[in-house]
């Protein structure tokens, strides 16, 4: 089996992990919408979404009733209802951009998997460690942050399109926090590659190798970057929230005083569109943090893979990894949401004053710290 | 001087990261989540009812099982939506009530109507028409909605009676004057 | 002290062996005398003489008989009717029934007197229903006066005529209230009528000016025209003249009528020199002095009056002299003459439920507040002997007395009242323990009237 | 001070307001011109005074004098003259007034009374408010607002008495509710002599009834149930129908005679339940017959006409039929005035000899009269007709036997009822226009339904010449028009003028040319109705005798 996708050519193969890699996270995304259901009742003292069933799973003991309870068949209801529901368009919008939006908000969403590593596995031939990855680029993280910034354009067009005062504040409020954070963000990630890039080496901007660095032996090859740059993590988190538009910053669409914010105009299939995209954000950038600061597949610090897998089969180590960075991965989602329902909406001049006159300066500061550490430790 | 200014405690540098108070809310929060839950799984699940629980308006049988309503219209006046609507009758003088001498002939309420202020119960005279512990209605077209005579008896049933005060009457009417 | 001597005047004869009822009998008394010689006077002189003498009604409200007489409406062309009130229904009295049984004759003459004093040509003599010997004696007696010229066409001689019909009651106390007399008389329901405007003096029997008159009245005006004025106002005191008949009833030892001066016997001597005190072994409790609506007096109780010189006097129930003002000094009336007494043997809460249960029975209907509020006195002290006594129950009861008096058509509502204001005002502390007393008999074997 | 007043005035003082009220005035009609209510149920005052209820006690007072030398004694303090106040309470009813008379209405002794009286009354009344007719128009739920007391001190057993008495065909008896006023007892002694009720047993067990062998089956039965001050009386035909508080009162006029009974009707939605008499002293007091009271139930009786077209559609039909051939038209001293005029300028526009009706009954002197049309008179005032009308019409028979009638438009009447043959209108072409159906209907060519008077406004003119005017009460029957309208629309589409359908256009037509009712506007006639000027009538023959508050013309000569 392996041999004849490795005799595939290349195309052929990255078509097919291409696909298996959006198969996987759409159905995350669902899920996601999913759990965030789930989430937030069990937080507020309800047992949430638990009606649909499908009749066939009913009839399975426990088994039917448990999934019922846990509501995953909302998930399937709710994309039927997506799909089947009738297609409302507002009189008064720009037909072609409205149309295009939620597009361009799904395509940069998905083509960021692209350079994300999501496992990794030892190859047989040379017994390395090769990264499971659509496309070990060295730009790495550089084409994250370059297409995943992409997607703003597609809540500007929504603002836009919809030709209504709350869509269009709502897509000025976006460009606006994205450019505000997308900074921060920036500058946070920075001491990492310092950290990887040390002098000496290849410079890289390759995320396996970022994982790679936090997999080297010794007590500061083993640790994850969360405990060596414990500023970076948070800034980088910080602003990973008002990129992904997640609560508390989730200023275009805050429904108390926007209705809807972008999305008002928006309804049944363009509407899911919008929210695949929005989990489909939050899961890669949760990846990107698991890359970059929590060990990537690495299963615990000082741990790493390599040493849990070196025994099994490739395929086996492969999911062992995959596991664990998935893992990793929906913790954090679940970070996400569990912040969500704990902490209220900053106000619209509260967002921009954090991201300019906090954010901004710390991690400006913070950049400079760790050039200056990094620069001792390399002279002594 | 209309207003006092009111001295505040600075806040640490802690505080003003907020970062303690979101990790506090956070282990908050979770807290919650492993709790049990607190709402209740309706239909499957009911609430308790309380005592004197405004449902839906019924009309009652009194244990003897006669009709406590003698249609004087006094629900229907003082409804505010107008949602009662009744056409008085009498009593057959043949049947075991005829001292009673009036019941309704209909007596409809409109639920689409009804705003369940419970004033109709309130101003009966007789304590025939109370508001119950039905609580959710429903129907699939506006008649339906409409609870005639035989409906809001069957949800209504029999109370429990303090008075008697027709049997007392009857009772009256057959021992004559001749008892005083 | 003991009692003076009886004064009979209208029950001179009354006793006297062999005396009967017929008119030669009557007579041989001395009967119509005072008729014939009567007949020969103006009527004017005969009225003021009666209204000279001071006579007041025997009825019941002592009302002056001249008095009235001069209220007739003698201009009006219509005729003057004299109507003789012989319905004694006032429980406690039968002084009327002893001069219609024993002396009718004398009766008959004290109307024709009066007739002919007052231009009264048709008098009627209503007689109580259920005296059906009365009236039969009173038929026969008329019938016997018609024979002699006495009654009917050209009395003695004279071109006077006046003829005297004997109408039998209907049965019911309100007939003998004068303008329910009327009504009945009238043929139909005794309903008291209102006042104004229907005064009988004006507008009576058949919307005619009436004289209404008790028995005893009628024939004191035959004694007054035979002794004159001035020799009857000399019998009794000041503003009561004349004798009254007591009829004594209850428990005492002689229980019966007795005739005395107005005034010149008291209380304390009739109970207990004249009817021999109280039975062995017992003392008086209570005395009723004028039928059963007077108010009544408790033995031991004082009354302060106020003489004409401006000082005080005390009395004690005994002390009362029996004339109508002194009776109503001391808070009573002498009514009717009726005297009941109760020793210390009767519960006055049953007494009481038995007096109410007469005017419950009797009350005509006609207007609210007798109406509805005899009979519910009756049912409170009914339910009070029956064993369901409440404290409260005393004064209720006597909060719906005042509710009744004083606002009726005619004086039943002070009738029905009076009794029980002044039992719960006399008695109030037996009201309120009556649940508890011993002595009671709380039960349904108590007969009530 | 008494102030000097006019011969037939008394000048007497209520609650301290001076007021000179007409000699023979009772205290509580004194009150009333004072605006003061003095509580009562036994007295009516279109009936003899009982003074039985003792409800309406009241302080009375007369200025003090000097009984030797009749000077007044005057009060230092006020200055004013002494009142020596009467210490009993007297009944207002019975007590007339008399010069320098002091009335307190308001006293403390007299609220007790009151609430005394009230207590009496209540405490074997059987409260049965909730099944009782009378609730919301009851007396005594009236004055227990005013003086009850609120709760029962009363905790025997009521008096029970018998429930449900016929005492009639038309009235039900309760004598539990009863208070015993006697109001319907004199009312059939006094003003039906008809003297049948009365009371049996004593003291509160006095119960109302028929004499034995006697029912209170005469026309005016129904009265005794409007002056019941309670529900002791209540009508066999209203009862347990629907309450009164749900109805509203519209005025209009009894259409049972040429007496023109003021009357109220109470409907509700649409449907009338009762028909009650409204007072009016020179008219009909406060009394109407029973036979009255039933002509509601035309409006909803099964031989309603009902539209089959438009009305513009059988106008026109109508109007053709009318153009051609030789017409006649039969008015009807039903309709009211303002129909009957329009129906005399269709007949003139027309060219066509109009007719009524007459209609007669036995007449009772009392609110009956011989003429059973209501609006005789009207006919004759509009100029319908010039003459008395027949009761046949054998002009019309004759004339259409002869050929020269060959259209009649009836508007409401019956022309079999009035003497034509089934033959006779198969000879001509009918147009009838009438709320029922009848044999004149079933032969017409056009029907137009009409309203019944219920349904519509107008006026008639009684037999005393008295124009009344009476207001809609329910809307129309759906389809069917105004009676007015239709005229008009004939009027118009046959050629004539027309000035307007609403009543003021047509008052206004009236009142310039009909000189009876010269500078007469609908709007202005009064509640009680304007005496018109009959001299130009009065060489006719009116079959009326007298009644209540009527004479003949010929009576009133002689007497």
């Amino acid at each position: 089996m392996i041999d004849l996708y490795l005799n595939l050519p290349v195309w052929v193969q990255a078509t097919i992990k291409g696909l298996i890699a959006i198969g996987v996270l759409i159905p995350v995304a669902g899920a996601c919408s999913m759990a965030e259901r789930k989430v937030s009742a069990w937080i507020q003292g309800r047992p949430g979404p638990n009606r649909a069933i499908v009749p066939w799973v009913a009839w399975i003991p426990f088994v039917g009733k448990a999934l019922q309870r846990l509501g995953v068949f909302h998930l399937m209801a709710d994309g039927a209802k997506f799909v089947f529901k009738e297609d409302v368009v507002p009189g008064h919008v720009n037909k072609f951009y409205y149309y295009v939006a939620p597009l361009v908000a799904l395509i940069p969403a998905l083509c960021t998997i692209v350079v994300v590593p999501f496992g990794a596995y030892i190859d047989a031939t040379t017994e390395t460690l090769k990264p499971l990855i659509l496309a070990d680029v060295d730009v790495g993280i550089l084409a994250v942050f370059a297409i995943g910034s992409l997607s703003v354009y597609a809540l500007i067009l929504a603002g836009w399109a919809s030709n209504s005062k709350y869509p269009f504040l709502g897509g000025v409020r976006a460009s606006a926090q994205l450019i505000s954070y997308e900074l921060s963000m920036t500058l946070s990630v920075i001491p990492v590659f310092l950290w990887v890039n040390a002098p000496g080496g290849n410079g890289t901007l390759s995320l396996f190798d970022v994982v790679e660095s936090q997999s080297q032996a010794g007590f500061l090859g083993g640790m994850w970057f969360i405990f060596l740059m414990p500023m970076c993590a948070f800034i980088f988190l910080v602003a990973l929230f008002a990129e992904t538009n997640r609560q508390p910053f989730d200023m275009p669409e805050s429904e108390s005083d926007l209705v809807g914010g972008f999305h008002t105009e928006y309804g049944e299939f363009k509407w899911s569109l919008f929210f695949v995209a929005e989990y489909v954000h939050m899961t890669i950038g949760s990846g990107v943090f698991v890359l970059l600061f929590l060990g990537g597949w690495n299963p615990l610090p000082w741990i790493p893979l390599e040493m849990v897998i070196s025994s099994m089969p490739m395929w086996l180590g492969a999911l062992v990894g995959v596991g664990c960075f998935l893992g990793k991965t929906f913790f954090f989602i679940f970070f996400f949401m569990w912040v969500r329902w704990t902490l209220p909406r900053f106000r619209y001049d509260q967002v921009m004053k954090l991201g300019w006159q906090k954010l901004l300066p710390l991690a400006i500061a913070n950049v400079i710290f760790y050039a200056l550490a990094i620069a001792m430790i390399e002279l002594s | 001087m209309s207003f006092k200014t009111v001295e505040r405690k600075p806040l640490t540098f802690a505080e003003r990261t907020y970062v303690p108070q979101i990790v506090n809310g956070l282990m908050t929060t979770f807290k919650k989540m492993v709790k049990p839950n607190e709402t209740l799984e309706y239909p499957e699940a009911r609430p308790p009812i309380p005592e004197g629980y405004r449902g839906v308006p019924t009309l009652v049988k009194d244990p003897n099982g006669r009709e406590k309503c003698v249609s004087c219209q006094l629900c229907e006046f003082v409804c505010p939506p107008k949602a009662i609507r009744i056409k008085p009758g009498e009593i057959d003088p043949t049947s075991d009530s005829a001292h009673v001498e009036k019941a309704p002939e209909a007596f409809d309420i409109d639920m689409l109507r009804c705003i369940y202020c419970g004033l109709c119960q309130e101003v009966c005279p007789e304590e025939a028409i109370w508001l119950q512990n039905v609580f959710s209605l429903s129907g699939y077209t506006r008649e339906e909605m409409v609870n005639d005579k035989d409906k809001l008896y069957e949800l209504g049933g029999t109370l429990p009676d303090k008075h008697f005060k027709w049997d007392q009457k009857k009772a009256a009417e057959d021992r004559g004057n001749a008892a005083h | 002290m003991t009692a003076p001597a009886e004064r009979r005047i209208i029950f001179k004869h009354i006793d006297e062996e062999g005396y009967s009822n017929d008119i030669a009998c009557y007579q041989k008394h001395g009967g119509y005398e005072v008729l014939k010689k009567s007949v020969a006077q103006k009527p004017e002189e005969l009225r003021d003489e009666v209204k000279k003498s001071g006579i007041r009604g025997r009825g019941g409200a002592g009302f002056p008989c001249g008095l009235k007489w001069s209220f007739v409406d003698r201009k009006s062309g219509k005729p003057i009717y004299l109507v003789v009130n012989a319905d004694e229904s006032e429980p406690g009295t039968f002084k009327d029934r002893y001069i219609i049984h024993q002396d009718p004759h004398q009766l008959i003459e004290g109307t024709i007197i009066s007739c002919f004093a007052n231009d009264v040509k048709q008098a009627y003599i209503y007689i109580r229903g259920e005296f059906p010997e009365g009236a039969r004696i009173l038929e026969e007696a008329i019938q016997e006066a018609r024979d002699a010229g006495f009654v009917g066409k050209n009395i003695c001689g004279t071109d006077y005529s006046c003829d005297i019909f004997v109408h039998r009651g209907a049965g019911a106390y309100i007939c003998g209230e004068e303008t329910g007399l009327i009504e009945s008389l009238e043929g139909k329901r005794a309903n008291p009528r209102i006042k104004p405007p229907y005064f009988p003096a004006v507008l009576g029997l058949y919307q005619c000016p009436t004289i209404v008159n008790n028995v005893e009245t009628l024939c004191h005006v035959k004694h007054i025209l035979d002794m004159g004025a001035d020799a009857f106002l000399k019998i009794g005191s000041p503003n009561n003249t004349g004798t009254r008949i007591f009829c004594v009833s209850g428990q005492v030892q002689k229980p019966g009528y007795y005739e005395y001066a107005c005034g010149e016997i008291t209380m304390g001597q009739l109970l207990n020199d004249v009817c021999g005190g109280p039975l062995p072994g017992r003392t008086f409790k209570a005395v009723i002095p004028g039928g059963s609506s007077a108010k009544i007096l408790r033995f031991g109780e004082k009354f302060t009056i106020k003489n004409k010189d401006g000082t005080t006097k005390e009395w004690a129930v005994e002390d009362i002299p029996l004339d109508f003002d002194s009776l109503a000094a001391a808070g009573t009336m002498g009514g009717s003459g009726g005297v009941i007494v109760m020793d210390d043997s009767v519960n006055m809460v049953e007494a009481l439920a038995n007096i109410n249960a007469f005017y419950a029975h009797e009350s005509c209907g006609q207007c609210t507040p007798c109406r509805e509020g005899s009979l519910w006195m009756k049912k409170i002290s009914t339910r009070m002997v029956h064993g369901e006594a409440r404290e409260e129950d005393g004064e209720l009861i006597k909060n719906v007395a005042d509710q009744i008096a004083g606002r009726t058509i005619c004086a039943f509502g002070e009738a029905c009242s009076w009794p029980t204001q002044s039992f719960v005002a006399k008695f109030g502390d037996e009201f309120k323990t009556y649940k508890d007393d011993k002595n009671s008999k709380p039960s349904d074997s108590l007969e009530l009237v | 001070m008494i102030q000097p007043a006019k011969p037939d005035l008394v000048t007497v003082f209520i609650d301290g307001k001076e007021i000179a009220v007409p000699k023979g005035t009772n205290v509580i009609e004194a009150a009333r011109m004072v605006g003061t209510d003095v509580p009562h149920y036994c007295y009516h005052p279109k009936l003899t005074v009982a003074g039985n209820c003792r409800m309406c006690l009241i302080e009375l007072g007369m200025p003090m004098a000097d009984r030797a030398t009749r000077e007044p004694i005057m009060d230092p303090e006020t200055g004013k003259q002494k009142i020596n106040w009467i210490p009993r309470p007297q009944i207002g009813c019975g007590t007339t007034v008399v010069p320098g008379m002091h009335v307190k209405t308001q006293s403390p002794m007299v609220k007790e009374c009151r609430e005394g009286v009230m207590e009496f009354l209540l405490i074997n009344h059987p409260l049965d408010c909730p099944i009782c007719d009378q609730a919301g128009e009851c007396k005594l739920q009236e004055q227990a607002t005013g003086y009850g007391r609120g709760y029962s001190r009363f905790i025997e057993q009521k008096n029970v008495k018998p429930k449900r008495t016929q005492l009639g065909p038309r009235v039900t008896l309760d004598d539990e509710r009863c208070v015993l006023c006697s109001r319907c007892i004199r009312f059939c002694q006094e003003v039906a002599k008809d003297d049948v009720l009365g009371f049996v047993d004593r003291g509160s067990y006095s119960t109302l009834t028929c004499y034995p062998g006697k029912e209170l089956t005469n026309n005016y039965s129904l009265n005794t149930v409007d002056i019941c001050p309670v529900g002791a009386l209540t009508s066999t035909d209203f009862r347990f129908k629907m309450r009164v508080w749900f109805l509203k009162q519209s005025n209009s006029i009894c259409t049972e005679s040429s007496v023109g009974a003021n009357t109220v009707v109470w409907s509700r939605e649409g449907v009338i339940y009762r028909i009650t008499p409204r007072q009016n002293d020179e008219v009909n007091d406060t009394w109407m017959a029973d036979s009255g009271r039933i002509l509601y139930k035309e409006v909803q009786s099964g031989n309603r006409l009902k539209p089959t077209s438009d009305l513009k559609t059988s106008v026109a039909a109508a109007g053709s039929l009318l153009q051609d051939g030789a017409v006649a038209v039969v008015g009807s001293g039903r309709s009211s005035v303002e129909e009957q005029f329009l129906t005399a300028k269709l007949a003139k526009q027309l060219g066509a000899t109009s007719y009524i009706v007459a209609r007669h009954g036995e007449e009772d002197g009392l609110l009956i009269s011989k003429d059973r049309n209501p609006n005789t008179r009207g006919a004759l005032v509009t100029g319908l007709i010039s003459d008395l009308p027949a009761t046949e019409l054998s002009d019309l028979s004759a004339d259409i036997d002869a050929g020269k009638v060959t259209t009649i438009l009836s508007v409401g009447e019956d022309l079999t009822a009035a003497g034509l043959s089934a033959e006779q209108l198969a000879k001509v072409t009918l147009v009838y226009l009438g709320s029922h159906a009848n044999a004149t209907s079933a032969a017409a060519k056009v029907i137009i339904p009409t309203l019944t008077v219920f349904e519509k406004s107008g006026s008639f003119i009684n037999q005393q010449f008295r124009l009344q005017k009476f207001a809609s009460t329910i809307p129309g029957l759906a389809g069917a028009a105004d009676d007015r309208v239709v005229l008009d629309q004939l009027l118009a589409d046959v050629g004539g003028a027309s000035a307007g359908s609403d009543l003021p256009s047509v008052w206004a037509e009236l009142s310039a040319q009909i000189p009876a009712f010269a500078n007469t506007a609908y709007a202005n006639i009064p509640a009680t109705g304007l005496l018109l000027d009959s001299s130009n009538w009065s060489g006719l023959d009116f079959p009326e005798g007298e009644s209540l508050h009527f004479k003949p013309a010929a009576a009133e000569a002689t007497a």
